[in-house]
């Protein structure tokens, strides 16, 4: 039944070497990015086959493997390539492909008259790919190959613009950065297998297998260990607290690669890994509480530097990290569905913000470009008044912007507060859950604000381009706005799939799909939890009421503060920018994090090997070579000039050997 | 057919003689005349590789009486397994595509040049397949000579110091080891071992404080040769003035002569030493593996960058043979292949650009690719199998490795060169960065034109077995499979018995040579202790735990 | 009375010996020389060895003795009392001390073989040491006799070859 | 009185010395006769003589013949030793003829005195009585003062001569003192006797004299094969020497004097190994050390090559400290194999210098590599079997020589030779970095090959090859020559 | 006259007075009477030890020393006359054309 599941991946593939390959040849835009639009809309239609026929077995047996072909066996490793469907990882292909396909399409459009352009669609579908098979590998070893090569992608997607060497250089950061968090993947693969192989002699690394044997695990210390590793792995995907500063420079390279790369599924792989090992979490608090914590301080100040960015790309990303802190405080919790959903919300949400963002990019600098000025496109102290301009881009980004804001009857409202719940009620880690339902909600109140305040600044007041290029500002072309109405859609109606159950039961009994949807996979943690006494938190639902609206209050105080602000008088940020002028510029500059990291880590590296190579390998090794030859030398100048050419010397060594060898031999 | 490893060793040769005839000034004849020699020995190995089964023996084995004098019997004895099969592929396969690389690179004296690579492909076949040593180690001196005149003939500015430094240091080594070799094969006759066939040593129960001379002068000979820590700045001055062909021969097969020489000799001959060395030994390789990535970051020349680059890929292999276990070989070996081909198609690379704009400075470049398109995607693919990419060949030796030393004594080693993985993309990609991306300002890059057919042909096999080996690797994991379990099961109780025994008790003190007792003249380290005379027939009592009649390959003719 | 000659003869052949090494005019050291022969020769005689006396006589004093003089005559070398005739006395001399000590310290201590040739001294006396000596020259030696032929050829042609005007 | 009976004396042990004195004095008077300008057939009918004279030895194979009463002994020993001592003459013949033409003096009396030196070698080589083996030595030194003081009109070629001259009879004074010791301990000068007086003496090595006296007679054996502290003199009289003498100088006369101490040492003197190994060890390295590091900084080649032929000295004192079977075999197989490659480099230089040889520096050779290809390929694999590396005689030798070390137990000595052949690596890479990898400075005006030295060339060559790449039955030669000992 | 003890000294001393002789003296001539005078010194020990063992072994070596030192003469002084022919002079520091 799932035999044609090894077409999910392989349909992208094939659409990267036509791409690849070919591509040059095929000099038609249309050509191209129909093949690439079409492999990923047949991945999307195999992935609700599969989806179907997934629904269609009964709750326990949801977990098939479908092996390929085994890759490498030697001793006592063997990993093989094999696809593991199961409820989440399901829902993550429908994800994947569903918003990878709307995003495809958006690209023909965006991507239209560049010199690259077949590049770009291998490229995309590659990154597809490689998604599809991190989220469907059956064994650590494949999710790790997915993992590094949607690092590639987003490598080459970043640098796609790559004459521009600021784009060449975030792609470069970028790699790298991946590259830190896949040292810490490896370990904590490397620790695992050798710790359940050394000390139990079980030689695996499929999850299925993992999963059944994670009794065998102690709690904390060696898989403390090895999670902490694997959360390394993640912060360096998921752009969280030491490993986030590349996702804000990757806005360089185009929207719609920051629309699908950067929001909807590369940055949630962290996510997804922790959600599919979840049983080895659970089994230490240490490291949920220091994901939990992570996550928290993520959320809450990636939202401060949001506040005060200017262009409009760099808001959306440090919401999107913000956004991620908030699945890894979920996590942190234990709340894996809560953050399965809200990353399932927030691809939605995000894809569009991104998508509507880069409609308006798109025409502003068309418009830029007819008046022949060369201001940034992507300034929003440019744009203004452009919902008259264009209205459909509008309405969908302020939908996906209520959304995100978390106002009740939208799918971020749902998620968001799903999450803020499981946080403040949680046991594991005594008083902290207080003080991260605390940041929680400030955070959530701080996106509000940014978010409406980008909304306000960009479509609310006159509109502030230079004057010729007014006119020339208009609405994109239909193949743009048509991804941008679905996403708007699904970001509505996508909350409904998961309704917590206060308020299900309010509404006449509407149960949360998607918990019961995904129990199957979580049954271990579950389990775990409730044998630890994890459950028995505060439970009455008028506590959960109560948070419920504080979060929505919360919400509509950053609304209003924005729309004062930026609507109302727009002299207040000017004065507010006087009053704190340090505050300001340290917000502005990411809070210097950036130098920081240069300073502490990259200069200091460059100038040890600057120093290891000229001082250590010229000077000390070559010197001591050379040295050995060049003392060899003076002494063979030294022998040279005993032979002075004088008989009466060369009489007098032979007399004085023959002398020393008779003298030796009497005395001995 | 049984003489078919002579003859894949000797028509190289053959191809020599018959290019003296070609008159000096036709060049092209001279080219392609030796590309076929070199097609027709790789098409000969082929033949090889098909008819190999897979098991723990040596195959195609030749055994015919060559010096009988004195004290020593040396045999023509020589047989392929599964270690030393895919390294004469290797030589095989790459030795056509670097005559193919010096079209454009050698415009004088072609014909010297060609006899040089067609000797140096024999030596390098040779030396892989000898069991004898004593012809392992004719072929081992042999190949420093005709590398000796192409880095010295047709090499760059201050070539040299370069060759001088690059025969001399390789040399001391290998002399050392002569003398090693001379006093194994004393103990061997001493046991009633009746030539120098390395099969039969393997059994010969050496006193652990003798091997650990022993091992240390094989350990330093083929140290230099690998390059460890220490002992490798020979290469980045051998590479930087080496011809491209030269070099990527160098850096593809020569260095492999290294650690084979550790798989083949230093470790089997004498366990409990290779034991006892481990640690450092490793310590060494993972210095190696940061200082050369660390010190590639920040050079200017690309030659010395990919030299350096090299060094640290062959750092993670001897980490992976002194895990002692079944992944860290298998890995370390396929990590040979792979450096193989990815460091050549990088020195290949280098002499492209080299051959276009005649200098190595990555500042002199920029932007290429917008110019050359398609050399910009080869490059691409090459650097990140060098970095080790998942998908290409260069990841799937280095897990194993990683992994085979993580399962062995050395994790912390294995954790310290996993962040090699970080620094080796950083060189890299910051290499790769400088070079290709940024603004096209210089004008000479901009007359640049792309790869022609030919450099294509010779690139395109090269990307081919990147990811063949990248995504489907188990048929070279195969055939080598059985080899490399006969060598950990023979090496590893030698550990077991180290820590658990006491030295003296375990190994019956047994061919150390009955001297007359001499003055303090000659302070050899002979110990005093006991020794203990074997029955001179039988070749020494075989160590616990492990096959007990030695394993003398059947068609070995007494 | 016996030991006094022999103490004589001693002392005379030293005191020649050190006067060739020191005098300034090769011929004054030639003739020194020649003077040590012939205590040598004395020496011979009394070891009963008058043919060896006779042929030390003929061989050394008679012909190397005068081809020396005769080519230090025909190079007729001006001896300027400027240039020293020597040099490294101090070297030279400490080398001559130390191989002399060396070699008496070697006979004082060595134990020479047991006389157990077949010609006693009052043979010697009675057959005449010349006929012995013959006899013993062709009869075991002969191989070495004949070798000094080709010797001598060998100098002669090459002092030919190395002195002659022109070839 | 009666008549003396000269006993029956058996020829066969000197046959091919007579020849060889016979064809001399033929040759001399042949000389006399022919006209000034023709002496190069002198030159082949001496060649074709040392051909003969190998025949008429190598039949002498196998054969053990004492006779003139213990005074000379044809063994396989001495065979093999003639044999080299034919091989070096006639490649230096062979060389000899052209060097002469060019430097014009007149060469009609070389030959008969290469030819002496011959005689006086092989009576060195076959000698077992003191005074046969001192006269031996003496026949072939007189030769050689002449020899190398040949070129009267070249001022280098006189002081080589003084300086080898009077050098030389300053370690025959030493040589003789030994040899006076030696029959003072023991009584007689025949090796047979010693060896026995030795046996029956209690502790031999205590009797001072026997030890002062074998000292004594070694320095005069280490002088002619240039041991450390009497190498003084080589260099000078090898570079002074004309050319084809040199080459023969340096191969002949030094297997000339390992043969006789060889014989000494190990047939009369053998209960004092243990001294005289120790000596020879001291020796070794001091004589490879001072060779192989002097000639670093050498240009001028022929110096080199001096400097290069007491380092080979030194290896070869490696084997004989060791003593033992694989040791001296592998000191005649060395010598066999040292005669091809340095005759052959000689022969290369011949050809390279221009008349008068004003200086004959390694530069000269510059560009050598593509001018002469052939010629630069023959001098490329002298200068690598001179270096020790595999496929040559040179490797083989060096091979056997210290595996002999090792197997009796001198690891710490092979350790040192081995060393020291890897640093002699760089002087001769020298030559051929300059042949090759610099372009020549100056046009070579082409000196024709003319017939012998190319016959020479090839005879070198293929010696050197096959000894290296199939020394099998040459190795058994030797073990076998040894075994007879 | 069992005084050979007296004869080796004697010529033990008449030995190293010619080193000393070889070792100082600058004229060419000179040194090569030095030797002479050690190949002498030589022939007393093998007379003297002759007489003392009772064989004639030593007095016929004696014999051919002579011999040797007469061939020696010839040709050393053929080669200081052709090395005067060329340089006028035969001091033993003026023969250092060649060095180092």
């Amino acid at each position: 039944m799932f035999d044609n599941v090894w077409l999910i991946p392989l349909l992208p593939f094939i659409g990267f070497l036509i791409n690849g390959l070919l591509g040059k040849r095929i000099k038609n835009e249309t050509v191209i990015g129909g093949i690439a639009s079409a492999m990923v809309l047949g991945s999307f239609i195999v992935s609700c086959l599969t989806l179907f026929n997934l629904l269609s077995l009964p709750g326990e047996e949801r977990q098939v493997e479908v092996k390929i072909f085994s890759w490498i066996t030697s001793g006592v490793f063997n990993a093989d390539v094999a696809f593991l469907i199961d409820p989440l990882s399901c829902l993550m292909i429908m994800v994947v492909s569903g918003v990878g396909f709307l995003i495809h399409l958006y690209s023909i459009g965006y991507m239209h008259g560049e010199e690259g352009y077949y590049r770009y669609f291998s490229y995309l579908n590659l990154f597809t790919f490689s998604m599809l098979l991190l989220v469907l590998g059956n064994n650590l070893l494949l999710m790790f190959v997915g993992w590094e090569g949607v690092g590639l992608c987003s490598y080459l997607l970043i640098g796609y613009y790559f004459h521009k060497k600021s784009a060449a250089d975030a792609g470069k950061k970028a790699f790298v950065m991946n590259r830190i968090g896949d040292f810490g993947f490896l370990l904590g693969i490397f620790t695992l297998f050798w710790y359940l192989g050394s000390s139990h002699n079980v030689w695996t690394i499929t999850f299925t297998e993992l999963a059944n044997n994670s009794h065998l695990l102690p709690t904390g210390g060696i898989v403390t260990v090895i999670t902490l590793c694997f959360f390394l792995g993640a912060t360096g995907k998921s752009a969280q607290i030491p490993l986030y500063t590349w996702l804000p420079d990757a806005m360089e390279g185009p929207t719609p690669v920051s629309a699908l790369i950067h929001a909807a599924t590369m940055v949630t792989a962290g996510v997804y890994m922790i959600a599919r090992m979840n049983y080895l979490f659970i089994r230490s608090p240490e490291t949920l509480a220091v994901i939990a914590v992570i996550g928290a301080c993520t959320a809450l100040f990636a939202a401060t530097i949001g506040t005060a960015q200017n262009d409009i790309k760099r808001v959306l990303a440090y919401s999107t990290v913000s956004q991620l802190g908030y699945m890894f405080l979920a996590m942190g919790v234990g709340a894996f569905g809560a953050g399965i959903f809200h990353l399932m919300t927030h691809a939605f949400f995000k894809a569009c913000l991104f998508l509507g963002s880069g409609a308006v990019i798109h025409s502003m600098h068309g418009a830029l470009h007819h008046a022949h000025s060369n201001d940034d496109a992507q300034d929003m102290r440019n744009m203004g008044g452009l919902r008259s301009k264009m209205p459909l881009t509008f309405i969908t980004f302020l939908l996906a912007t209520i959304a995100i804001s978390g106002i009740p009857g939208f799918s971020g409202f749902f998620s968001k507060d799903e999450i803020l719940w499981q946080a403040f009620s949680n046991p594991h880690h005594g008083s902290l859950n207080f003080l991260l339902w605390g940041m929680g909600a400030l955070a959530a109140g701080l996106t509000a604000f940014y978010m409406f305040r980008l909304v306000f600044m960009t479509f609310f007041g006159e509109c502030r381009i230079t004057p010729k290029a007014k006119d020339h500002l208009h609405e994109s072309p239909m193949i743009i706005v048509l991804p941008l109405i679905v996403l708007a859609g699904l970001s509505v109606v996508g909350g409904f799939i998961g309704i917590p159950k206060v308020i299900g039961d309010l509404f006449g009994g509407i149960p949360n799909y998607l918990e019961h949807y995904l129990d199957p996979v979580f049954k271990h943690s579950e389990e775990y939890m409730a044998h630890h006494g994890a459950h028995t938190g505060i439970h009455n639902i008028a506590l959960e009421w109560g948070l419920m609206g504080t979060s929505v209050l919360i919400a509509l105080i950053g609304i209003t503060v924005a729309y004062s602000l930026y609507v109302a008088n727009k002299g207040i940020p000017a004065r507010f920018v006087a009053a704190f002028p340090g505050l300001h510029r340290a917000v502005y500059n990411k809070w210097y994090i950036d130098e920081l990291y240069d300073n502490i880590i990259v200069n200091p590296c460059k100038a040890f090997s600057q120093f290891l190579w000229k001082g250590f390998d010229v000077i000390v090794i070559d010197g001591a070579v050379n040295g050995v030859a060049k003392t060899v030398m003076a002494c063979s100048g030294v022998f040279r000039l005993m032979q002075s050419g004088l008989i009466s010397n060369y009489a007098w060594s032979m007399a004085f050997g023959v002398v020393v060898m008779l003298s030796y031999f009497i005395l001995k | 057919m049984s003489y078919i490893l002579s003859l894949t060793t000797f028509l190289p040769i053959l191809g020599v003689l018959l290019l003296f005839f070609i008159p000096k000034e036709s060049k092209s004849v001279l080219r392609g005349f030796t590309f076929a020699v070199t097609l027709v020995t790789f098409l000969a190995s082929l033949l090889i590789l098909f008819g190999f089964q897979t098991n723990a023996e040596f195959q195609f084995v030749e055994n015919v009486p060559w010096i009988a004098a004195g004290p020593f019997v040396m045999r023509y004895n020589i047989g392929v397994d599964g270690i030393s099969l895919w390294l004469v592929i290797l030589t095989t396969f790459i030795m056509p595509l670097s005559v193919l690389s010096t079209w454009k690179a050698v415009e004088d004296k072609v014909k010297e040049y060609m006899i040089c690579l067609l000797i140096l492909e024999t030596s390098l076949i040779g030396a892989f397949i000898s069991i004898d040593m004593f012809l392992f180690y004719i072929y081992w001196e042999l190949m420093l000579i005709p590398m000796y005149f192409m880095i010295g003939i047709w090499g760059g500015k201050n070539r040299l110091y370069a060759t001088m430094k690059f025969f001399i240091y390789t040399m001391v080594g290998s002399l050392l080891m002569l003398v090693a070799f001379i006093y194994l094969y004393m103990l061997g006759s001493q046991a009633g071992i009746p030539d120098f066939s390395v099969l039969h040593f393997y059994n010969l129960r050496i006193d652990p404080t003798i091997q650990v001379w022993m091992f240390m002068a094989f350990a330093l000979a083929f140290a230099i040769k690998v390059p460890m820590f220490p002992l490798h700045t020979w290469l980045p001055d051998a590479h930087t003035e080496a011809p491209t062909a030269g070099s990527v021969i160098l850096a593809a097969i020569m260095l492999k002569m290294g650690t084979y020489g550790y798989v083949r000799f230093a470790m089997p001959l004498f366990p409990e030493a290779a034991h006892r060395f481990a640690p450092l030994l490793a310590t060494l390789a993972v210095i190696g593996i940061i200082y050369a990535a660390l010190v590639a970051m920040v050079q200017e020349d690309v030659k010395k960058l990919v030299a350096y680059s090299s060094v640290a890929h062959l750092g993670f292999v001897m980490l992976g043979l002194f895990a002692f276990n079944v992944q860290g070989m298998t890995g370390s070996m396929l990590q040979m292949l792979n450096h193989g081909i990815s460091t050549g198609a990088l020195f290949l690379i280098v002499g492209f650009i080299y051959e276009r704009r005649h200098t190595r400075l990555i500042s002199d470049f920029g932007g290429l690719a917008k110019q050359m398109p398609v050399f910009a995607t080869i490059f691409m693919i090459v650097t990140l199998s060098s970095i080790g990419v998942p998908g290409t060949n260069g990841f799937v030796g280095e897990f194993l490795i990683l992994i085979g030393g993580y399962e062995s004594e050395l994790r912390w080693w294995a954790v310290v060169a996993t962040s090699g993985v970080i620094f080796a993309a950083v060189y890299m990609l910051w290499m790769f960065q400088r070079v290709m991306f940024g603004e096209l300002n210089n004008p000479k890059n901009q007359k640049l034109l792309d790869l022609d057919a030919r450099e294509i042909a010779i690139m395109l096999p090269l990307v081919v077995l990147i990811f063949v080996m990248g995504v489907y690797p188990n048929p070279f994991i195969e055939k080598m499979d059985p080899a490399i379990q006969k060598l950990v099961a023979h090496i590893r109780p030698a550990s077991m018995n180290a820590k658990i025994l006491p030295a003296a008790l375990q190994s019956l003190p047994v061919g150390h040579p009955a001297m007359p007792g001499h003055s303090g003249m000659e302070e050899s380290t002979a110990p005093s202790a006991a020794s203990g005379q074997l029955p001179a027939g039988h070749p020494g009592i075989p160590a616990e735990g492990q096959s007990s009649e030695p394993v003398v390959n059947p068609h070995e003719s007494k | 009375m016996e030991t006094l000659f022999f103490l004589i003869i001693t002392l005379v052949a030293i005191v020649s010996a050190i006067l060739v090494i020191t005098c300034k005019n090769p011929i004054n050291s030639a003739l020194s020389l020649i003077m040590t022969f012939f205590c040598l020769a004395t020496y011979y005689v009394m070891l009963d060895a008058p043919f060896m006396a006779a042929v030390q006589v003929m061989v050394y004093a008679g012909a190397i003795m005068v081809l020396m003089v005769f080519t230090i005559m025909l190079l007729n070398i001006r001896v300027d009392a400027s240039k020293k005739h020597s040099h490294k006395l101090f070297l030279g001399s400490i080398i001559g001390f130390f191989t002399f000590f060396n070699i008496a310290f070697v006979l004082f201590k060595s134990h020479v073989a047991m006389p157990t040739g077949p010609y006693s001294v009052d043979m010697i006396k009675q057959i005449g040491h010349t006929e012995l000596i013959g006899k013993e020259i062709f009869t075991n030696f002969l191989l070495p006799f004949e070798i000094t032929s080709i010797l001598l050829l060998v100098a002669i042609v090459g002092a030919v070859i190395l002195a002659k005007k022109k070839i | 009185m009666d008549m003396i009976t000269i006993p029956a004396v058996n020829f066969t042990p000197i046959l091919p010395e007579i020849f060889l004195s016979v064809l001399a004095m033929f040759l001399l008077l042949m000389n006399v006769f022919s006209p000034n300008g023709k002496k190069t057939y002198l030159s082949y009918i001496s060649f074709i003589g040392l051909a003969a004279a190998a025949v008429l030895v190598g039949s002498g194979w196998g054969a053990h013949v004492e006779s003139f009463n213990g005074a000379v002994v044809l063994d396989n020993f001495a065979t093999f030793f003639k044999i080299i001592f034919l091989l070096s003459a006639g490649l230096a013949v062979l060389i000899s003829d052209q060097y002469m033409e060019r430097e014009g003096c007149n060469h009609g009396e070389l030959y008969p005195i290469i030819l002496f030196t011959v005689v006086g070698m092989m009576l060195m080589a076959s000698g077992t009585d003191l005074m046969t083996i001192f006269l031996g030595l003496e026949v072939m030194s007189v030769a050689l003062y002449v020899l190398s003081g040949f070129n009267r009109a070249n001022r280098k070629s006189n002081e080589a001569g003084i300086k080898y001259f009077l050098l030389g009879s300053f370690s025959t004074g030493f040589l003789l003192y030994g040899m006076a010791l030696i029959y003072g301990a023991t009584g007689t000068t025949r090796i047979a006797g010693i060896a026995a007086i030795l046996g029956q003496m209690t502790l031999p090595s205590t009797n001072i004299m026997l030890v002062a006296g074998m000292l004594l007679m070694f320095t005069g054996f280490a002088f002619k094969v240039a041991a450390a502290p009497f190498h003084m003199w080589t260099p000078d009289v090898y570079e002074g020497a004309p050319t084809p003498m040199t080459a023969f100088m340096s191969t002949g006369p030094k297997a000339a004097a390992f043969a006789a101490s060889l014989r000494l040492f190990l047939v009369a003197l053998p209960t004092l190994q243990v001294e005289w190994s120790q000596l020879l060890w001291v020796l070794a390295v001091l004589t490879m050390t001072v060779g192989n590091i002097t000639a670093l900084r050498q240009d001028n080649i022929k110096r080199m090559l001096a400097y290069s032929s007491i380092a080979h000295a030194g290896y070869c004192l490696v084997g004989f400290a060791a003593g033992n079977g694989t040791g001296t075999s592998a000191i005649l197989f060395y010598m066999l194999s040292y005669a091809f490659m340095n005759i052959g480099a000689f022969a290369i230089i011949i050809l390279v210098a221009k008349k008068g040889e004003p200086n004959g520096t390694v530069m000269d050779l510059a560009g050598f590599g593509f001018k002469h290809p052939v010629l630069a390929l023959a001098m490329t694999i002298f200068m690598f079997s001179l270096a020790g590396v595999p496929p040559t005689a040179g490797f083989i030798g060096k091979f056997y020589l210290f595996s002999g070390a090792v197997q009796q137990g001198y690891i710490w000595l092979a350790i040192l030779g081995v060393l020291n052949s890897a640093a002699s690596v760089y002087y001769y890479l020298r030559v051929i970095v300059y042949m090759y990898m610099k372009d020549p400075t100056e046009e070579f005006e082409w000196t024709k090959l003319t017939a012998p030295v190319a016959l020479a060339l090839v005879l070198a060559v293929a010696g050197t090859l096959i000894l290296g790449i199939v020394p099998s039955f040459v190795l058994q030669y030797a073990q076998l020559a040894v075994s007879m000992l | 006259m069992e005084n050979l003890n007296g004869y080796l000294i004697v010529s033990a001393i008449l030995f190293s007075i010619g080193t000393i002789g070889v070792l100082t003296r600058k004229n060419a001539i000179v040194i090569f009477m030095c030797i002479e005078l050690m190949l002498n010194a030589v022939n007393l020990t093998f007379v003297a030890l002759s007489r003392h063992l009772g064989n004639l072994d030593g007095q016929i070596f004696v014999f051919f020393i002579m011999t040797v030192a007469a061939a020696e003469a010839a040709v050393g002084l053929a080669l200081i006359i052709a090395f005067f022919n060329n340089k006028e002079t035969i001091d033993v520091d003026d023969i250092n054309l060649m060095k180092w």
